[in-house]
């Protein structure tokens, strides 16, 4: 994979970042919206690799590992969340989790 | 050491009170009274021990006292006494003590917490006319505040909260931009010499462009002119001082405004001339327009405690007027009108409180005829009001004349104008007399005239403001080294505002006044 | 002796201490005891001094009682100088002064208040007596201020009635306004001279300014503006009609004998300063002609009996101005103390008259008293002749006409000042007469309620007596060379030097002088006693009315000044009653209040607005990076 | 050497070794006070442990972790008050019906994330660090699960957290592409060498820059701070308040210190603005606000702006300024989230202004001391909140930042209404209406005793700041030291 310039790679990342975050602010559903912030960490962790693969030290993937697993828990936690506000919500729309304001 | 006994005394006295408020309520009230009363002995004690006329060769300080506090920012607890800190302080212990009294019968509710703060208040005050330490009296400055608040928020009258937010924010905001101009001050003066110090004598000698000094001096003069207070920083005044209860009110007229005035001469006056000779024809032009704004204001209002407020903001700008003349009169002028004014219109305070314990109002409108059954109270009311109008033989003229015929040396226009006020005052003064105590009383409470404990607080004050009216050489022997601390750095400034005893020859030849009525002193800063 | 001098001042203050510390508790009897004992004695020490000052013919006692204050070199004293002018005043304010105490005695002796009113009148006549005696201006400023308090007080005496409450307090502020003028003064004198003690400021005057100088005028002009304040001169002069609201004694005392002429002490006291600044004497004749004229034709219009007398007051001060102002020192000085004893006689016997009609002021409504209180008549007669200076016979022609007679001849006199003052002398003789006229005779219409006793007629009658006796002491030059009031004064004030072209036919300008007083009274008697319907046709004539409506009202100088002065001032206050500075604050207030309103919004509770936030804060922060 | 690492690690692996050992009891058996205890003692015990460490040169485990004087007084700090943390906890949790042991175990993970993250030098150790702070938040935060708010919360904390950290990482990656090291002080060392510095690093910082400001909780990052403050459980706020934002400054410091990032005016402009931004807004939408969590949610965000005036400063006095503030924002907001959690029943926490009405004649300590913290939040002299302020402006005053310290001021005046505002509720009288809805606390001694000691300790630092100031001089100074 020596053919891939960095900007490209970095690019790329860039893009799947902006779709991650696009899916983060137009999902109303908190699912989809925990599955976009997976996505905006993965770009993330794909710009770790880019950066790592241009000055060949492992350091890249090493941080991406750490994303993986770090993300991994969040999900779980999050997912025990969404669980316990659908049991009171009754809805999965996160604009109902709005009686804090002000 | 003395000095810090003082403050601790009284500190001590308070936390006292408070445990014991829990116990019953008498407690309290006695355990203030002598606190206050053991610390105007020890004033009263200094003072005797130092006769004033042996000041002035050995310079202004009686006693001083430094302790180290913040080594690493050179704070130290430098706390100092000169003849004008022993007038003050004397003024302050005397109102408290008064103020003790006044609330013997006034306050119910919590009356342990309401000492507390009543003798912190003190202690703070006590410390600000002590300190000679900029981070120190900032400190004080600021300690003296919340107990106020308290006062008035918790005791004072119907619309206390609004009244207590006011005071506390008006001062505070002030404070904030005094402590820049501090800390600009303690840095300029490190960087110079290379002692980071907020000591004031260390700080006195401190040089910096004449910009850099109007800045500072701006700061300065923020917190003292709002405390003072000057048009147009006045309005905390009449809400704070007719919402305060009467002690509160005699406090903060007496004693609190006075802390104003004491900046000025202390720290505004040595520390900044060149500023503030340059700034002086707008401070004395704030001045009249205090004296005259506040009178007709007094004028008009119904409530009788208002009334008197702004009778305040009337007599505070001779203050500022007589200030910035810098001459010796003026300045005799001023720290009589500091001490007389505490007396006169705390009186005036405890007279509207007398008044409200009878018929539980402060509308003059509904008050009249008094004369008739209260004829010792309308007595004293006359004493006072004559006082705030200055008539002669009592303590008020003296201050008034003083600063006027000091300040005419210094800018006569302004003077002229400030005179006027008097006019104004006569106008105001004569109408509490007249709503009050002339016509048909036209309340259904029948008034009852003082009683033991309200003489035994009258009568002192009527006897201190006709001492001071007719023979007030000691308290001028005591201010006069100090004065001339302040003055030293304005020996040197132009002859036309020294006060012209030489004037007699250097103008015998026909000169023509008119013209010279404006070049004259503090007027040349106006073109 | 002079060591003692202090004492004529103390002991009236002592006695009024004394009647506010016990005056309600002290048996009744007592208080006229100690008010009248107290004055009755400073009374004598100022005859014994008196003697011992003429007899040791020293030319001053100074008595330096104790320092005041002294502030780097400035040092008024509490101290007292007594010369031959200060003489002539403390006399008069003691004995004219006891004597009216003496009648109050018995004229108060039915009031609730007896004690407060003793206490005031001591008051006041210590505080006149600081007012003359004072060798500094500060100390003298003391007792001015010391007698428009009391002035105050005793106008108001009668508190309960709202009426009374105004007048003292348009009093006190009107003077109040000459005193500024005044203090200013005194401010400007200390800038020159470092002392404002009086002899000293007389001496070194001369040396600083030479005459004319602008500084000099200013000063005099200053001080003049105390003195018409006090003394009710143009344009001041508003206060004193208004005043006889308080009791007569006080009349009597204050606004005709004593505090009232303090004006005249003022200047005469500081003549020096006049003579540098002929401008301001110039003004002070001018003022006293106005006055004397304006205040005689507004008296003849009153039906008040007080208010006629009030006028009148006025009037005759006016003729001391114009005798100052042309710099018949001495004149000024001897009409002055004329004055006092007449008319103290006038107002006491008014006093007496209003008492008897208990409390009837409207002089329509009296008439027909000559028989029913002779004394009275008789007493106030000769008190009139005196004022409307009867030829020869009365004490006030010699006064007056020496004044008439100086304002033409005098250094500064003039024409018009000598017409002014010619016609003044008819007016008052018609005013006077007039009011003789109404009240003794006629057909009585009030019944008599109390008579005088004898401590009411016992004044009146002494006062009488000087005012028949005093003229003599002072007889014009052509009739005798008699001139010992003059004579006295020489050391103090300088002679008038007089017109030599003129004073070979002085004897003219005195019958001019008399027959226009004789006449007076003439046309008095006509209009009515002989033929009142005279007065009433020319009554019934529109310009008359209107004219005679001017002058009741005083000229419409209260009218004025309300319109100009009192009402804006009150609007502007009450306008501005909540303090417009304060809507600022507030206003601040609520500014932040609208703002925390504004941020509140942005916190939804809504996850896609934070985020958005966020999204919005990156946005930001990147671009602000890469534009740097 | 390894043996050395251990030794300088030893607050961590102390801490590492509380969660794994309570974990085990409690899968032995739920014993609330037991678990309670352990936590205590390891938490004393990985204080204790700081001792053993000495002050001397800055000790590097490369490449991820830096031991030094500094490091040691942020532990110091952490532990401490997530100590106090824990003492409050107990009463808290013991009245209330969840179950309450697993809150120990995320407690302590929580804080060994803070301790990570004061003592990182490397992104990689940094993302570690607050990643381990942050999940264990979002099961602290919503840790009362059947409250509908703590869920709320925890799901808005979750979500935003987790976009924040990607942007943050997102950037990392961006630097490290340029600069090639994750290393503070190489990517310092890069920025020194090149002239010209490459625009991605720049977008890099400023995606990092959203990462910090959202854990510091400053505008425009900060709307989640009031909703969570509401939502948590009180002790838990105060954790929030205190040791993850406290860990994040220490982090924010070294790493400007060492990558001397005071020297790119652009960073400064963009902490400038948003210092001004957080004084404004913090203390402008807390003037109304009526719910006391709120409120001083709202405060906090203000006290961010406060402490970023002093940071800006750069200068040696600044770094003392940010870390004396740190402590007396430490003593005081744990003193008022402690009083909170003092007065919370089993319903709710004591989070409405009604609750305080009359306090003072009801309870007059509690009220007094609740009154001395707010004093203190509001910087009023005889409390550390006052010579924190005083530093604070000194710092700014001393770089002759006029705009930021005139805002300062003019913003602590208006911080003062709201203060107010509570003490005078506190002081008005009670009138019977309000006795419907007033709370029923359960006093444990523990708690009071906190609660106490932490007044003592604010009057004390008010009144005699200097050994403070001592310790601190005497610790930061490594930050400056040259990293090898």
């Amino acid at each position: 994979m020596n053919g891939i310039s960095m900007e490209a790679g970095l690019l790329l990342a860039a893009i799947l970042f902006a779709l991650g975050l696009m899916g983060l602010l137009m999902r109303r559903n908190i699912i989809f919206m925990l599955v976009s912030v997976e996505i905006m960490l993965n770009a993330a962790g794909l710009a770790f690799i880019v950066a790592g693969m241009r000055w060949a030290q492992p350091d890249g993937q090493v941080m991406f590992i750490f994303i993986l697993t770090m993300a991994a828990a969040e999900v779980s936690v999050g997912l025990a969340l969404i669980l316990q506000l659908y049991h009171q919500l009754k809805t999965l729309d996160s604009d109902a989790a709005s009686r804090m304001r002000g | 050491m003395i000095l810090l006994w003082m403050i601790v005394i009284l500190m001590a006295g308070g936390v006292l009170a408070w445990i014991t408020g829990r116990v019953n309520d008498a407690l309290p009230r006695w355990i203030s009274l002598l606190t206050i009363l053991a610390n105007l002995a020890l004033a009263v004690w200094l003072w005797l021990a130092e006769p004033a006329t042996a000041l002035v060769p050995k310079g202004a300080w009686i006693a001083n006292l430094s302790i180290a506090w913040i080594p690493q920012w050179g704070v130290g607890f430098d706390l100092a006494l000169d003849g004008l800190s022993l007038l003050m302080l004397l003024l302050t212990f005397v109102l408290g003590f008064l103020a003790v009294l006044v609330s013997w019968n006034e306050i119910y509710t919590k009356v342990g917490f309401f000492h507390f703060n009543l003798l912190w208040v003190l202690a703070g005050i006590t410390g600000v006319f002590l300190t000679m330490d900029l981070f120190l009296f900032y400190f004080f400055w600021e300690v003296m505040l919340i107990p106020m608040y308290f006062l008035i928020g918790i005791w004072g009258h119907e619309n206390r909260t609004y009244a207590a937010y006011k005071f506390f924010i008006f001062t505070q905001a002030s404070g904030l931009l005094m402590l820049l101009a501090i800390l600009s001050l303690y840095f300029i003066h490190g960087s110079q010499t290379g002692i980071y110090t907020f000591n004031y004598f260390e700080l006195l000698g401190t040089s910096f462009s004449p910009a850099m000094g109007m800045w500072l001096m701006f700061g300065f003069l923020a917190a003292f002119l709002v405390k003072l207070p000057v048009v147009p920083f006045h309005s905390w005044l009449p809400d704070a001082h007719s919402q305060a209860p009467t002690a509160g009110s005699v406090i903060l007229a007496g004693l609190l405004l006075k802390t104003g005035a004491y900046g000025l001469l202390r720290f505004v006056l040595p520390l900044f001339p060149e500023a503030a000779i340059a700034f002086a024809p707008w401070a004395m032009l704030l001045g009249v327009i205090g004296i005259i704004y506040g009178a007709i204001l007094a004028y008009s209002q119904t409530d009788l405690k208002r009334l008197v407020a702004y009778t305040s903001v009337s007599h505070m700008g001779f203050v500022i007027l007589g200030v910035f003349a810098f001459n010796e009169l003026a300045l005799q002028g001023v720290v009589m009108q500091m001490i007389t004014h505490g007396l006169s219109t705390g009186a005036l305070f405890i007279m509207a409180g007398f008044l409200y314990d009878r018929i539980h109002t402060r509308n003059i409108e509904k008050m009249g005829g008094f004369w008739a059954t209260a004829p010792k109270m309308g007595v004293i009311a006359l004493v006072f009001v004559m006082a705030s109008l200055g008539l002669p033989g009592l303590g008020n003229f003296i201050a008034e004349f003083l600063t006027l015929i000091g300040s005419w040396q210094a800018n006569n226009w302004l003077t002229v104008f400030a005179t006027i006020g008097v006019v104004l005052a006569t106008a105001y003064s004569l109408r509490i007399l007249k709503k009050v105590y002339y016509g048909q009383n036209l309340t259904d409470h029948i008034i009852h005239d003082l009683s033991g404990r309200e003489m035994l607080i009258m009568v002192p004050m009527v006897l201190l403001i006709l001492w001071l009216g007719l023979y007030p050489q000691p308290v001028i022997d005591l201010a006069k080294p100090s004065i001339d601390e302040q003055l030293q750095a304005y020996t040197n400034v132009p002859e036309d505002r020294t006060i012209s005893m030489e004037k007699s020859e250097s103008t015998t030849q026909p000169t023509d006044t008119l013209s010279q009525l404006k070049t004259k002193g503090g007027a040349y800063g106006l073109r | 002796m002079e060591n003692l001098i202090w004492l004529i001042p103390a002991l009236p203050f002592l006695g009024a201490l004394l009647l506010i510390l016990f005056g309600l508790k002290m048996p009744r009897i007592m208080v006229p005891v100690i008010g009248a004992g107290s004055v009755g004695i400073s009374s004598l020490l100022t005859i014994f001094l008196g003697i011992q000052f003429l007899s040791d013919g020293a030319a001053m006692y100074v008595q330096h009682v104790w320092t005041w204050f002294s502030i780097g070199g400035f040092s008024p004293g509490i101290a007292f100088h007594v010369d031959a002018l200060t003489m002539v005043f403390i006399f008069v304010i003691t004995f004219v002064g006891f004597l009216i105490h003496l009648y109050s005695a018995e004229f108060m002796a039915e009031d609730a208040d007896y004690s407060r009113f003793f206490a005031s009148m001591n008051l006041f006549v210590g505080s006149m007596l600081v007012l003359v005696l004072a060798d500094n201006l500060v100390l003298l400023y003391l007792g001015w201020e010391g007698v428009g308090l009391c002035s105050f007080l005793l106008i108001g005496f009668w508190y309960r009635e709202p009426a009374n409450g105004y007048a003292a307090r348009k009093a006190f502020i009107i003077t109040r306004v000459g005193d500024t003028a005044m203090a200013i003064g005194l401010f400007l004198l200390f800038q020159y001279f470092g002392t404002l003690n009086i002899q000293e400021i007389l001496t070194q005057a001369p040396q600083t300014w030479s005459v004319g100088s602008q500084t000099a005028v200013l000063v005099a002009l200053l001080l003049v503006g105390g003195a018409v304040g006090k003394s009710a001169q143009l344009p001041l002069q508003t206060w004193l009609p208004d005043a006889m609201a308080g009791p007569s004694p006080v009349s009597a005392l204050i606004h005709a004998a004593t505090m009232v002429t303090a004006g005249v002490y003022l200047i005469t006291r500081t003549y020096v300063l006049f003579e540098l600044a002929p401008t301001a004497q110039m003004v002070v004749a001018f003022i006293g002609a106005a006055t004397l004229l304006i205040a005689g034709f507004t008296a003849l219009t009153q039906n008040d009996l007080k208010r006629v007398l009030a006028y009148s007051t006025i009037s005759q001060i006016g003729y001391m101005f114009l005798a100052l102002g042309v710099g018949a020192w001495s004149a000024a000085v001897f009409h002055f103390m004329i004055h006092a004893f007449f008319k103290a006689l006038l107002f006491l016997g008014a006093g007496a008259v209003i008492m008897a009609l208990h409390h009837e002021h409207d002089m329509f409504k009296m008439g027909g008293l000559r028989k029913k209180m002779p004394v009275v008549f008789w007493t106030f007669l000769i008190g009139s002749a005196s004022l409307a200076a009867v030829p020869l016979i009365s004490a006030g022609f010699y006064s007056k006409d020496q004044i008439l007679w100086l304002g033409l001849a005098g250094g500064n006199g003039s024409v018009i000042l000598y017409i002014a003052a010619l016609l003044g002398a008819f007016v008052t003789s018609i005013y006077t007469f007039r009011m003789v006229f109404i009240t003794f005779y006629g057909e009585e219409k009030t019944h008599i309620s109390h008579m005088p006793g004898f401590w009411m007629k016992l004044p009146l009658v002494v006062l009488a007596i000087l005012s028949l006796l005093g003229g003599f002491i002072e007889l014009p030059h052509n009739f005798a060379h008699f001139t010992l009031f003059t004579d006295y004064l020489k050391p103090v004030l300088p002679v008038i030097v007089i017109d030599e072209g003129l004073a070979t036919i002085e004897w003219i300008f005195q019958i001019v002088a008399a027959l226009v007083a004789l006449s007076g009274i003439y046309i008095a008697y006509l209009f009515y006693l002989k033929k009142p319907y005279l007065a009433q046709n020319m009554e019934r004539s529109k310009f008359a009315m209107s004219l005679h409506r001017f002058w009741y009202s005083g000229w419409g100088f209260d009218a004025l000044y309300n319109a100009v002065f009192v009402r804006p001032y009150v609007y502007l206050s009450k306008a501005n009653r909540s303090d417009g500075i304060d809507f600022f604050y507030t206003g601040l207030a609520y500014f932040t209040q609208w703002l925390n309103s504004l941020f509140t919004r942005t916190q939804t509770g809504m996850l896609r607005t934070y985020m958005m936030g966020v999204l919005v804060g990156a946005i930001l922060v990147v671009t602000i990076s890469l534009l740097l | 050497m390894v043996l050395d690492d251990f030794l300088h690690l030893m607050p961590l692996l102390i801490l590492v070794m509380g969660s794994l050992i309570t974990m085990l009891v409690i899968a032995v058996k739920r014993y609330h006070k037991i678990i309670y205890i352990i936590t205590m003692l390891s938490l004393i015990a990985a204080f204790a442990s700081l001792f053993e460490i000495g002050i001397g040169e800055p000790y590097h485990i490369s490449p991820l972790f830096i031991v030094d004087g500094f490091a040691i007084f942020y532990i110091g700090l952490i532990l401490l008050s997530s100590l106090v943390v824990a003492m409050l906890s107990y009463a808290y949790f013991e009245q209330r019906e969840e179950r309450k042991e697993e809150y120990y175990i995320l407690h302590i993970l929580a804080t060994l994330g803070a301790c990570v993250m004061v003592i990182s030098k490397h992104f990689g150790a940094l993302f570690l660090g607050l990643e381990v702070l942050s999940v264990s938040l979002y099961g602290l935060v919503a840790y009362l699960r059947t409250r509908e708010r703590s869920d709320e919360a925890g799901i808005k904390y979750l979500i935003l957290a987790a976009m924040s950290s990607a942007f943050l990482l997102f950037g990392m990656a961006l630097v490290y592409a340029m600069s090639g090291s994750m290393g503070f002080y190489e990517i310092g060392l890069y920025l020194a060498a090149s002239q010209q510095v490459p625009l991605i690093l720049i977008v890099g910082f400023g995606l990092m820059v959203v990462g910090i400001g959202f854990k510091l909780g400053v505008v425009p990052f900060h709307m989640w701070t009031p909703d969570v403050y509401e939502g948590a459980p009180a002790p838990v706020t105060a954790f929030i308040a205190t040791v993850s934002k406290g860990g994040m400054v220490a982090v924010l410091i070294r790493f400007f210190m060492q990558t001397n990032g005071f020297n790119y005016p652009t960073m400064i402009l963009i902490f400038t603005i948003i210092a001004i931004a957080s004084m404004f807004a913090g203390n402008i939408l807390a003037l109304m606000q009526n719910n006391v969590k709120r409120i001083l949610a709202y405060s906090s965000i203000a006290h961010l702006g406060y402490i970023l005036v002093a940071f800006l400063a750069g200068n040696a006095m600044g770094i003392e300024a940010v870390t004396f503030y740190l402590v007396a924002y430490f003593i005081t907001s744990l003193g008022a989230f402690g009083i909170i959690t003092l007065l919370s029943d089993e319903e709710r926490d004591a989070e409405q202004m009604e609750d305080y009405r009359g306090l003072l004649w009801r309870r007059p300590w509690t009220a007094a001391a609740f009154t001395a913290m707010l004093l203190s939040l509001a910087g009023i002299p005889l409390t550390a909140g006052f010579v924190g302020k005083f530093f604070v402006l000194a710092a700014g005053v001393r770089t002759e930042l006029w705009l930021l310290v005139v805002m300062l001021a003019l913003n602590s005046v208006i911080g003062l209404y709201y203060y107010i505002k509570i003490v005078a509720v506190m002081f008005s009288q009670t009138n019977v209406g309000h006795e419907r809805q007033a709370l029923h606390p359960s006093a444990y001694l523990v708690s009071g005793g906190t609660i106490a000691l932490l007044a003592i300790l604010l009057i004390y630092v008010g009144v005699y700041p200097a050994g403070l100031m001592q310790l601190i001089e005497a610790l930061i100074i490594s930050i400056y030291a040259p990293v090898m």
